[in-house]
This record gives structure tokens, C-alpha cells and sequence, in this order.
């Protein structure tokens, strides 16, 4: 099970701020595809991925048990 | 405190300036990013921030982490506040000390730059006709808005 | 209290803060200087202030002028505190608001080295052996020291 | 008369905070000349005057009835 997180501009278009995915591994563009898929106008291509609270690289791969976030660009300070 | 942390109540300058003092500073320089009611005609009612939050002090800490190893000697506090912010309230405060004044400048301007780089944080906007949240690929150039 | 002010009795930074802080104001920059017990290897005991302070106020007052004049928008207010002060006392304090940051740290700076140059505040450091005034013309090379 | 202030090193020097020179006139080069006769070790080459709380220049002429201050090298901040 990889859990993912949703924030922002994410977590009002999906409706939730976070879920469970039943799978067992994938890699983060897999895990992107898989957003754009389910959730139109989720805007992958400027979405970055955390993995286990650190940004993760497109070919990294997921392992169930991760804990994923969805960080569209930030805008603090 | 904590001094890279995430908050959800007003921030006090005083506790993060006295958290970097001490015996061998000779400057302190403190950053307060604050919200500004109007922004190239465009009135801001307020905003509204949203962390995710275990992430971002962990960000704040690794900023504080490549200041001082840029800046050797420096101290630095962060705070970053999370919810709705009226105007003129405090969103985000750095705080850095240094032997001598021109790394705390320096330091501390490099710091706000990361934040805005790195940090999990959204800002959302409420307009008198709407809101958005904002992000570097909505610059909303039409209005010609800016970041603080 | 007075945007540009000689005071006698400790600096509370929150005041100076408050006072440049308005709805168009995004971004507040406050600078400290504080007195540092270690200057290169010599320790300081305590530091002693002194102004001529009609005119150090007019100066002060001059080169919030200066910073108004070349950061359109800013707000501006700086306190340079006179008599003995003790180690990381605040010798002096910057605030300066701006609707964006970039000037708010620019201005800030800009004022710390203006005081330095034109303001007529002397200061004495008291070490364990002796004690001097300190002035430009006083660098004491063989120390090393220099200003914060 | 023209009254005179004394800061920081100078004030130690000449031992005291000010004083009334009973002159109708004179430049700022000559207040420093007397300065640097009359308390030995002034330093006059190293000092600004500041006539009516504004710096002023050698030559600039100071009246009866202005306020002058010797200024050493500031060392604020």
C-alpha cells in the first residue's frame, strides 16, 4: 500500500487530502500518470513528487508502505 | 519553539531574535514576509496557507542547514504560519545572527529565496470577486502580480 | 517614540516594527547591531555610547530621507542607543518596510553603512586591560578588529 | 561668542563637554587651528566641525551666536 498526499489546488480538485493506492511498487511518473488518469486537469507536468518527505526523481521507485506527497509549485514566504 | 517550524498562531519576532542571539553576534537581521492588502490594484482580502507540514520544517531546517555552511558562524531561526492571515499579518519570519553584519544580510536574503524554492507551502489568495491558489506557474501575468 | 531617535534605555525592536509596518507593506527587514563580547581574540567588557544627539537625530532623520528617496515606498525608522551597554545589548536598530523585499534589504543595508559614515556617535570599548574610543581612524590592524 | 562641543576622546582631552570662545568671527580652518594650539594632541587633521548641527566646510565661517562641534572619526552602529 503506498499512501499519497494531496495539497492546495490538489486537495480541493481531488476532493480529498490523501488515500491509499493498493499497489505494491511503481515508479514516481507511473505514480504522475496514474494522478493524471483519475483526476483531470491534475496537471502533472508541473507536479513534483515526495517520497518518504524528500523530492524524488521521476525514475525513482515506490515501494509499498511509502508515504507520497504531491507538491504542486510553492508559493510560502 | 522550535527553530524550523511550521505555526498556526501569530508570530512573535522577539522569540526568534532572542533564539539566534547570543555572546558572539554582533548583527541580527530579521525577515518578516507580511500580507499586503493591495498588489498592483488587485485587493487582497486575505490569504489562507496550507504546509504540508513534517516536510516543510524538515525544508526550513535543511535552509538553515546551507546557510551555515555558506555563512560559518551564523544562527537561524524560521517560522512559517499556516491558516488565514489578515492583512499586515506576519506569514513568514528568518531570523539570522552573525559576528559581523554582512553574512546576516546575505544569509538571510538567501534564505527567503530557498523558502520559495523548496518549501512545501501554498499560498491562496481571497479576492473581493474570487481566489486562487498561487504558485510559480501562476503568475498571473495579466494582473502583473509579484511575490513580497 | 520618534522614527529616528537617540534613546537612553533598551531597544524593543516589536515597537520599530510596528511603526513602518502598513497594508502596503509586504516585506519588513529589521537590522540589530549588538554588542559582542569576542573581537578576534580580544574580549570586550562592556561598551559605552556617546552623541551629540540634536545632531545624530538629524542624521538619523537624513538618511531615512536618503533611503526614501532611492527605494520609492519604503518606511523607514532606526534607534541608536547611548550609555554602557552590556554584551548583546542592541546598540542599534533598522526597520524598514517595503511593499516588495528585494528593497527592504537593500535599504536596510544602505542605512547601517550611512550611520557609520555621518552619524556623530562615538563608541568605547572596555576590555580587561584598558579602553579606547573607537573611530575611523582607530582600526587597530595589530588586532585585527573590525566593525560589526 | 561661539560655543563649542566637545565629544568622545576630545570631551576626555580637554576635559570638559563645551565652551564659549569670545570671538565675533571666524572659519572652521581657524577654530581648528585653535583647537590644535590650545589642547595638544587634538588632532585636528583627523576632525570634522559641525556648525549648527550640519558638517561644515574649512573655509565656511562660523558667526557669533553659532553652535560648533568638533566631530571625530563616528564610530556608531
Amino acid at each position: 500500500m503506498i499512501q499519497v498526499h494531496y495539497f492546495a489546488r490538489l486537495r480541493e480538485l481531488t476532493g480529498k487530502g490523501q488515500e491509499t493506492l493498493h499497489r505494491d511498487s511503481m515508479t514516481v511518473s507511473e505514480l504522475l500518470d496514474w494522478a493524471e488518469a483519475t483526476y483531470p486537469g491534475f496537471g502533472a507536468d508541473t507536479i513534483q513528487v515526495a517520497v518518504n518527505e524528500e523530492y524524488a526523481l521521476k525514475e525513482d521507485v515506490i515501494h509499498s508502505g511509502d508515504v507520497c506527497a504531491f507538491i504542486p509549485p510553492v508559493s510560502g514566504g | 519553539m522550535k527553530p524550523f517550524e511550521i505555526v498556526e498562531t501569530p508570530i512573535d519576532i522577539q522569540k526568534y531574535s532572542d533564539y539566534v542571539l547570543h555572546p558572539s553576534a554582533g548583527a541580527v537581521t530579521i525577515f518578516t514576509g507580511n500580507v499586503r492588502e493591495w498588489t498592483h490594484g488587485v485587493k487582497t482580502l486575505y490569504l489562507s496557507y496550507e504546509a504540508y507540514i513534517p516536510m516543510a520544517e524538515k525544508k526550513l531546517a535543511q535552509i538553515g542547514a546551507e546557510m551555515e555552511v555558506k555563512w560559518p558562524g551564523i544562527r537561524v531561526a524560521i517560522a512559517h504560519r499556516i491558516g488565514e492571515l489578515q492583512i499586515s499579518d506576519i506569514a513568514v519570519v528568518i531570523a539570522v545572527s552573525s559576528p559581523h553584519r554582512k553574512a546576516a544580510y546575505e544569509a538571510n536574503e538567501y534564505a527567503i529565496d530557498r523558502i520559495k524554492e523548496i518549501v512545501p507551502i501554498w499560498k491562496k489568495e481571497i479576492w473581493e470577486d474570487g481566489e486562487e491558489w498561487i504558485g510559480a506557474q501562476k503568475k498571473y501575468p495579466e494582473k502583473g502580480v509579484e511575490q513580497a
